[in-house]
């Protein structure tokens, strides 16, 4: 071999083992993380959540001095069990698609008498909208364990399924992103967070199944509404309407595409 | 903001069919439900910070990649080079004449996701976001994968005229080279300035940098 | 008074093991809320445990425990039917003590 | 050092710098309802020595026999989950420690002649640092240190 080409060589060795380096630092870093995510599983403080929320759900409130216990959320009148695993969906009574939330509005204004206004308006954890969180860990709470069943069959759940789509990917803004930036492709990270690819179905369901969770950064429990409106900040986007049809439509995508998965709700989160 | 005049010559070249399918009937997306969608994106959001209801208003690039599947396909190719021409035209070139600045403070930004979200304030500088999707040095292991790693990017190409301009190009109008690529455009949209970019290049070209050690 | 704890306590083996979720904002003393005011330091600092009426685990905590707490442990003996008391004291002088079951 | 200035929330970002700040901020405030054990001298000491001091540690002999189950990185430092388990027979007391926390001393448990030495807790850490075990048994301390890196992962959502 000629000076030239030995330098060369040597070269191609010094990179391949820097890159062979690089590569098991990186696995071993996430072996670090899948232990710590594991390690947090145990005790998620979401069950503190999920207490007041039934409590919520339980105590008389608003002008009608009435609980949401005959709220229908899907099943029927009153039927929290597996209720959350089959959101969201039509409604007849407000000839609406509706996701958790959204119907919880509806049950507070409609059994309750409340004006839900507040509710829409105030910031995310702080009062009266940190109830919402609260009510969603614990209704989604009683479909830990059961599969996702949203399939849009309604028109207007087709409907709101194709508008989902649509939004997701929907680019705009200073930096050009759409949902589909970061989770439109298999097995993206970003930073050290892996991306669920929400088109797929195992996607969908690493995403869906597993909000609302508790947020251990923040020490908060986030609803899917709030899990929405801070990725819309991340995007750069104007922040979206609690409750709106947008958030809905992308809720419908999610939740038709992660149809079976096991929902494992409340989550935990970094 | 003189982009904002870019956009609309590009919205008085594209006219309406931005918003509008290329032809091939798509169940969905642009042109199968254009009013509901408009207005369903008109009642779902609100201005709050910096962020306002104008940044919904798409250019041609976000209007064509927003229907990725009509965009990758082989009909659009000649739509893709059009729309990577009209976004490299945009590309201003270090006014100096100077391309690297300090990798030091390149790696700052690249490591600061901060800026345009509607909590932040318009009057601090932006970060780059590039470690979100990049690999960048080998002691950052906190690193995204949606963009191909940047260990050892100097190294590799050396720092040739084409290097440097393929490179100034691509941090400036990322949609130059590629129409839908997911990387922001940075110098077009305003992100970063021209003495950022210089930093970032340094950060990607200087030997001295960290990235080609 | 705070909210309730989470208490799950468990016995297998003849070991009894326990695990305690409680509601606290672990406040470090520096945060600054909102308007720019520190928000006090508030955090509990001595949790109690005991099984069928004997203490079996005492702790002490400073503010860098984490919010909402956990705290997992196991004690030998211990069956079903027995109760498990947990109390917990924090920095202002509050306090609050659940019960649970053994199962 | 894995910190970085990735966008986020201001709230948590906040969260992160003022744990370190109140960390190391003078006045840890004294319980009103005082409990009789809680030790202010090793909670509000400012260095790993005067931390060990106050325990009545003085320098612990490294032991194989007291272990720290904990994964090696931590997602988030506000919440890292700690494992500290003690074989040593008679195990009166484990206190766990993170040396690069302005106040070192996290928590101390004492533990009754029949509860196994093994507790779980979730620390806060500031940043990337050894986490120390100190075990008294028998009278005598021992300890177990593994240093875990906290990063900064996700895009602040």
């Amino acid at each position: 071999m000629d000076r030239v080409s030995m330098g060369i060589a040597a070269f191609l060795a010094v990179v391949a083992a820097f890159a062979t380096a690089a590569y098991a630092q990186k696995d071993k870093a996430q072996e670090g993380i899948e232990a710590y995510r594991e390690a947090l599983q145990d005790g998620n403080p979401a069950e503190l959540y999920e207490a007041t929320g039934e409590e919520l759900w339980k105590k008389p409130a608003g002008p009608k001095n009435a609980t949401l216990e005959a709220c229908d959320l899907g099943l029927g009148a009153g039927v929290v069990k597996g209720a959350y695993a089959r959101l969201p969906r039509y409604f007849a009574d407000t000839d609406k698609v509706q996701d958790l939330e959204s119907r919880l509005l509806t049950c507070m204004s409609t059994l309750q008498g409340i004006d839900t206004k507040p509710y829409v308006e105030a910031a995310f954890g702080t009062p009266p909208k940190e109830d919402m969180n609260a009510l969603a860990a614990f209704v989604s709470g009683q479909s830990k364990d059961i599969p996702a069943a949203v399939t849009p069959t309604h028109p207007k759940e087709q409907a709101m399924y194709e508008l989902g789509k649509r939004m997701f990917f929907y680019q705009g803004g200073p930096y050009d992103f759409a949902c589909a930036t970061c989770h439109g492709q298999e097995g993206m990270r970003i930073r050290m967070q892996e991306l669920p690819y929400i088109s797929s179905n195992k996607g969908a369901a690493a995403g869906w199944t597993s909000w609302p969770a508790y947020r251990v950064s923040s020490g908060q429990m986030w609803s899917m509404q709030w899990r929405l409106n801070d990725c819309f900040r991340q995007q750069r986007f104007p922040e979206p309407v609690y409750a709106s049809d947008a958030t809905v439509a992308l809720s419908m995508y999610m939740a038709a595409n992660a149809l079976g998965a096991t929902m494992k709700t409340p989550g935990i989160k970094r | 903001m003189k982009h904002v005049a870019l956009l609309a010559a590009f919205l008085l070249i594209a006219g309406p069919a931005a918003a509008q399918s290329t032809g091939k009937p798509a169940p969905w997306g642009p042109g199968a439900d254009d009013a509901a969608f408009a207005q369903m994106l008109k009642a779902s959001f609100k201005d709050k910070g910096i962020a306002k209801l104008d940044r919904l208003n798409q250019d041609e690039t976000q209007a064509f990649c927003s229907d990725p599947g009509t965009a990758s396909g082989p009909a659009s190719a000649a739509r893709r080079e059009k729309i990577e021409a009209a976004n490299l035209a945009t590309v201003k070139w270090p006014s100096d004449g100077k391309w690297l600045g300090d990798w030091r403070e390149g790696e700052k930004i690249a490591q600061s996701g901060r800026g345009n979200t509607w909590s932040d304030k318009a009057d601090q500088p932006n970060g780059g976001n590039c470690y979100n999707c990049h690999q960048i040095t080998a002691e950052e292991i906190s690193h995204g994968t949606i963009g191909p790693s940047l260990l050892g990017y100097g190294k590799m190409r050396g720092q040739g005229e084409d290097v440097l301009k393929a490179t100034w190009a691509k941090i400036y109008n990322a949609k130059s080279s590629n129409a839908c690529s997911n990387m922001p455009r940075a110098g077009h949209m305003g992100i970063l300035g021209e003495a950022q970019i210089k930093h970032l290049m340094a950060l990607l070209l200087d030997p001295q940098s960290s990235v080609n050690k | 008074m705070g909210n309730p704890m989470k208490i799950r306590a468990a016995s297998k083996d003849g070991v009894t093991e326990i695990k305690v979720l409680m509601s606290h904002e672990m406040e470090t003393g520096q945060r600054k809320d909102a308007s720019g005011a520190v928000v006090p330091a508030w955090f509990i600092n001595e949790v109690t445990a005991k099984l069928d009426g004997k203490t079996v685990l005492q702790a002490q905590w400073g503010p860098s425990v984490s919010k909402n707490p956990y705290l997992a442990f196991k004690v030998k003996g211990g069956k079903a039917g027995d109760k498990v008391s947990v109390t917990w004291v924090d920095n202002k002088g509050d306090t609050r003590t659940d019960e649970a079951t053994v199962t | 050092m894995t910190q970085h200035w990735m966008e986020r929330r201001p709230m948590e970002r906040r969260q992160v710098l003022t744990f370190v700040g109140a960390l190391a901020a003078a006045g840890i405030v004294v319980p009103r309802a005082a409990f009789a054990n809680w030790d202010k001298a090793a909670f509000e000491a400012k260095t790993l020595d005067d931390a060990l001091k106050a325990l009545g540690a003085g320098s612990p002999a490294n032991s194989g026999d007291v272990q720290i189950v904990a994964s090696d990185i931590a997602e988030n430092g506000a919440v890292v989950p700690i494992q500290a388990v003690s074989k040593l027979p008679n195990t009166e007391r484990i206190a766990i420690l993170v040396e690069k926390n302005p106040n070192m001393l996290a928590a101390a448990y004492d533990i009754g002649p029949d509860t196994v030495p093994d507790v779980t807790a979730r620390i806060k850490m500031g940043q990337t640092s050894n986490v120390l075990v100190v075990v008294k048994a028998d009278g005598k301390f021992y300890s177990a240190a593994k240093e875990i890196k906290v990063t900064l992962g996700g895009c602040g959502g």
